[in-house]
């Protein structure tokens, strides 16, 4: 299974939003067994996407220069249970911004219906306490996301209008 | 420009939100890694609330120091914080009550200073500068 | 990929506490872009876990009769990252367990390291708000967690040691 | 027995907690659903967090009823609550506040009854019946 939990960006605007769209498949792997006869999407992989979509928002900001990791997440709230077949768009906004972490407000929508909402606290890999050394090689943001990023940028028009940064 | 039991009151009402504990565990004195039980991604969330509750920056490093001593000789001996390393705590944290720690000043006993009473004061300072 | 984030449990106190293992094994698909050359597992997935874990002690509890879903995360906080190699311990304590639905306190260990730590609140599917109608079939316990239930008490020496339910 | 101030600074830390709201946010004449953004499953959040902080019992729909009238046209006609609707609310919300809805009793409005100050007062009353 690809570990990527949004499918293309709506909007981004550098520092402060990013709107993503996630379509829940049944082709996807995890609905077999979440649960058998009723594909739910599970609450923690609703809040993956929140997270990669937040994630790549705060990286962004910062060039992509610091690993962005999940450290908490103060409140998620699960309004009702989304479904294979249904459409999410995740609305993520940039509560705080700093050198040492960031926190962003996430709301999950289908279509006007507010599904989901958490809030979202990453810390720079360098000021949590992993103790490991990597050097200059930002795996946190060498996948499939940054991708769909140049990509939303690349399909802007007028250039970069769909990309403030 | 709130009263000091105002801040008390808002710094208290942070903490319940940043690490998910009951008003009735906090009081003035309550430490937060001891008595709260604060990891150390908490400080930094605790910062951002009261950034945003209280309208005012926290440079890094001035309400929750990471690291002051770096292991110099000069500052700590024998697990102990030296008369200089005293007074450079108080230089770098005026706001902090080094009464109690003065006495049996252990390394290990630093994050003792950090209580719910040391961050009302550092708001309330941080108030009253911004107000002249 | 499978959707089952417990490999077996270490103790089953009905209505009270349950404690399982989860192995984190470079064999999960994730693993390959969470993150490439840093394999960490991701922190909403620790969550799923505990949900996992705590799911079904409350559903035990109501001897499976209630559809037991994941309503709310009032706090989740990630100490530190887990990498593949390492083995955690979900411990997971029931803070109040109703008819309308439950909510628990949850801790992941490594060794005797505090890795992570989330309450969860699980509302029935019933009081929740799906409109959904779907009798008495119980998809929620019909799968693999239900089955590595029987397997604890079933290795369960003398009988019933490991789950008092 | 607690005072009703300090009822209400529990109630308002429990909203903190159950809603993540901040406490400036939070006022006696606050709704829960329209001024706090109280969802369903928070109503049951908040009910199990009360239980724990002030130790007593909440049966089931005793604060927050689940479905009152049921559509029932002797409760409620053309939208609007009749007045053996309103006699059937104060007996089973003897804790609310229906002034101000009793002047434009429409359906939609009831949730505004839903407020800190309501849970206060059913929170008090509680513990009073409890002590005797």
């Amino acid at each position: 299974m690809r570990w990527i939990w949004i499918d293309t960006f709506l909007e981004f605007h550098s520092g402060k939003s990013a709107r993503a769209v996630k379509n829940l498949s049944l082709a996807e792997d995890y609905f077999a067994e979440h649960f058998p006869g009723y594909p739910v999407m599970p609450g923690p992989l609703i809040l993956e996407g929140l997270a990669q979509t937040g994630g790549i928002l705060v990286g962004e900001a910062n060039d992509f220069r610091e690993k962005v990791v999940l450290a908490k997440i103060p409140t998620a709230r699960f309004h009702r249970e989304v479904l294979a077949g249904e459409q999410m768009t995740y609305a993520v906004d940039i509560l705080t911004l700093r050198a040492e972490g960031a926190s962003v407000a996430g709301k999950v929508f289908v279509g006007e219906e507010l599904v989901a909402e958490a809030e979202i606290f990453f810390a720079h890999l360098d000021q949590a306490r992993s103790q490991q050394i990597f050097g200059d090689h930002n795996f946190v943001f060498s996948g499939e996301l940054k991708h769909l990023l140049g990509l939303a940028r690349a399909q802007a028009t007028p250039a970069r209008s769909a990309s403030e940064g | 420009m709130p009263t000091q039991e105002e801040i008390y009151s808002k710094v208290s009402a942070t903490l319940v939100e940043a690490l998910n504990v009951d008003e009735d565990e906090i009081t003035p004195e309550s430490t937060l890694q001891g008595d709260l039980g604060a990891e150390s991604i908490d400080f930094l969330d605790i910062v951002f609330r009261l950034e945003r509750e209280f309208g005012i920056k926290i440079p890094r490093g001035e309400l929750f120091p990471e690291s002051i001593f770096q292991g110099d000789p000069e500052f700590v001996q024998d697990g102990r914080v030296t008369e200089k390393g005293l007074a450079e705590l108080k230089a770098r944290m005026p706001f902090a009550d080094m009464e109690q720690f003065e006495q049996n000043p252990e390394v290990s006993h630093i994050s003792d200073l950090f209580t719910v009473d040391l961050i009302t004061r550092y708001i309330q300072g941080k108030l009253e500068t911004s107000k002249n």
